[in-house]
């Protein structure tokens, strides 16, 4: 069995998700199943721009950190997590979570649980631009709620 | 760290900057992302030392702290040196 | 809002899951998230082929009001459900479904429940060959299981 | 569909032809994935004419029925006619 694999990455540029699940997936032939959630800035809703700030010393170390995490509480062959921070166009990738396993229950709770800790514990700060007017977004109530869900 | 130390103390006291670094929102506050300013004792007296409106907006209970990179606990008060990066860490937007 | 879309399909000879994946996504950009499930063949473990026989008047139906059961269920923006039958070698994809959505949650439970679903309920005989002999594999418990968690 | 009707009924009997098909390991016992049979007037009888063991793995509470890809209700006895098929559904695999 090939060794597992913990890839964990802050995109200060764009990424191409095809691209990096394509090699994430030919790293783990011995996975039955790979789950993945790519999420991206949302066109249409008038936004034109999103920017993510991150603070080095923190947000790449609690990063890897969430990933141990993940890794520990499910029995994964490989986990996957890239972040992207700077400005983006509506389209563009945001963060990609994929978790290849053995059982598809495994590979689903991981991807689930890293994405639900990544947008409400992750040292990013988000504004958008909408009529020509960046603005900052607050913490959302829903983020905890998801939290809560794993107990 | 600590290689100051063989320097008169004028000197010393002249030579010592820290960094701020203002994150998210705290930003906009600041008029930029960081700023060098001259250490003082404590990062109280660092506070103590902005515009007042800046200087209330650092003090919210959501605003955390981090020196170097370390977040600091409720009750922290360290020591500042000189090269010190003091980071104010709005909470983080959701998703 | 570009018009929600369900595609739905049943592949007789092998597809390429980044090709399709990428393709979804363009097809999205209104969605913030899209999970995906890849379904492999495992490699190691002795499997030198897997076989999924269907029956063509009841697997593809089956497969498509599956997918309206999910549309019905979960706010999405589109749905995408492949599934291979005939022979594969290991590392084969299988199957893929994605869930494009505004809201994280719905993209996850929809990829979930409809990968529950489909390995329980669709009309997929699967064989394996190891030492060079074919062998059926009978349901397993599991998949009741899973089923029972969406209530 | 009833298009025999227009035949004497001694011609109708001798066309009267279905097809059976078997799935997953079914087929293995049947020596292939489907079979041209002659006609019976129920499932029942076309079951009653083929060898023993097949007959009974077919008749097994686990396997299902469905002609011309419809699904059988428990107690459907549908009455067959020529160009019939007759699938034979073991218990699908687990993932």
């Amino acid at each position: 069995m090939a060794e597992a694999t913990t890839d964990v990455r802050l995109a200060t540029g764009p990424f191409d998700p095809a691209h990096e699940l394509e090699a994430f997936t030919a790293a783990h032939p011995e996975a039955g199943g790979i789950v993945s959630f790519l999420g991206q800035v949302r066109a249409g809703g008038g936004v034109e721009a999103l920017e993510l700030q991150h603070y080095e010393p923190l947000t790449l170390p609690a990063m890897k950190a969430l990933a141990a995490r993940v890794r520990e509480r499910w029995e994964l062959d490989g986990l996957l997590l890239i972040h992207r921070s700077g400005v983006m166009e509506p389209g563009a990738p945001i963060v990609l979570v994929a978790a290849a396993a053995r059982h598809r229950r495994d590979a689903f709770a991981a991807a689930d649980f890293a994405m639900d800790h990544l947008k409400s514990e992750s040292w990013f700060w988000k504004r958008e631009k909408a009529g020509g007017e960046w603005r900052w977004i607050e913490p959302r109530d829903q983020d905890f709620e998801d939290i809560a869900r794993w107990g | 760290m600590g290689t100051g130390m063989d320097l008169p103390s004028s000197e010393r006291e002249s030579a010592s900057r820290i960094t701020l670094v203002f994150l998210g929102r705290l930003e906009d506050l600041a008029g930029g992302g960081s700023r060098a300013v001259a250490a003082a004792s404590s990062i109280d007296a660092v506070i103590d030392a902005l515009e007042p409106q800046l200087a209330r907006a650092l003090r919210e209970p959501r605003v955390k702290l981090a020196v170097n990179g370390i977040l600091l606990q409720d009750n922290d008060a360290p020591v500042l040196r000189h090269g010190d990066e003091i980071a104010f860490l709005p909470p983080v937007s959701g998703g």
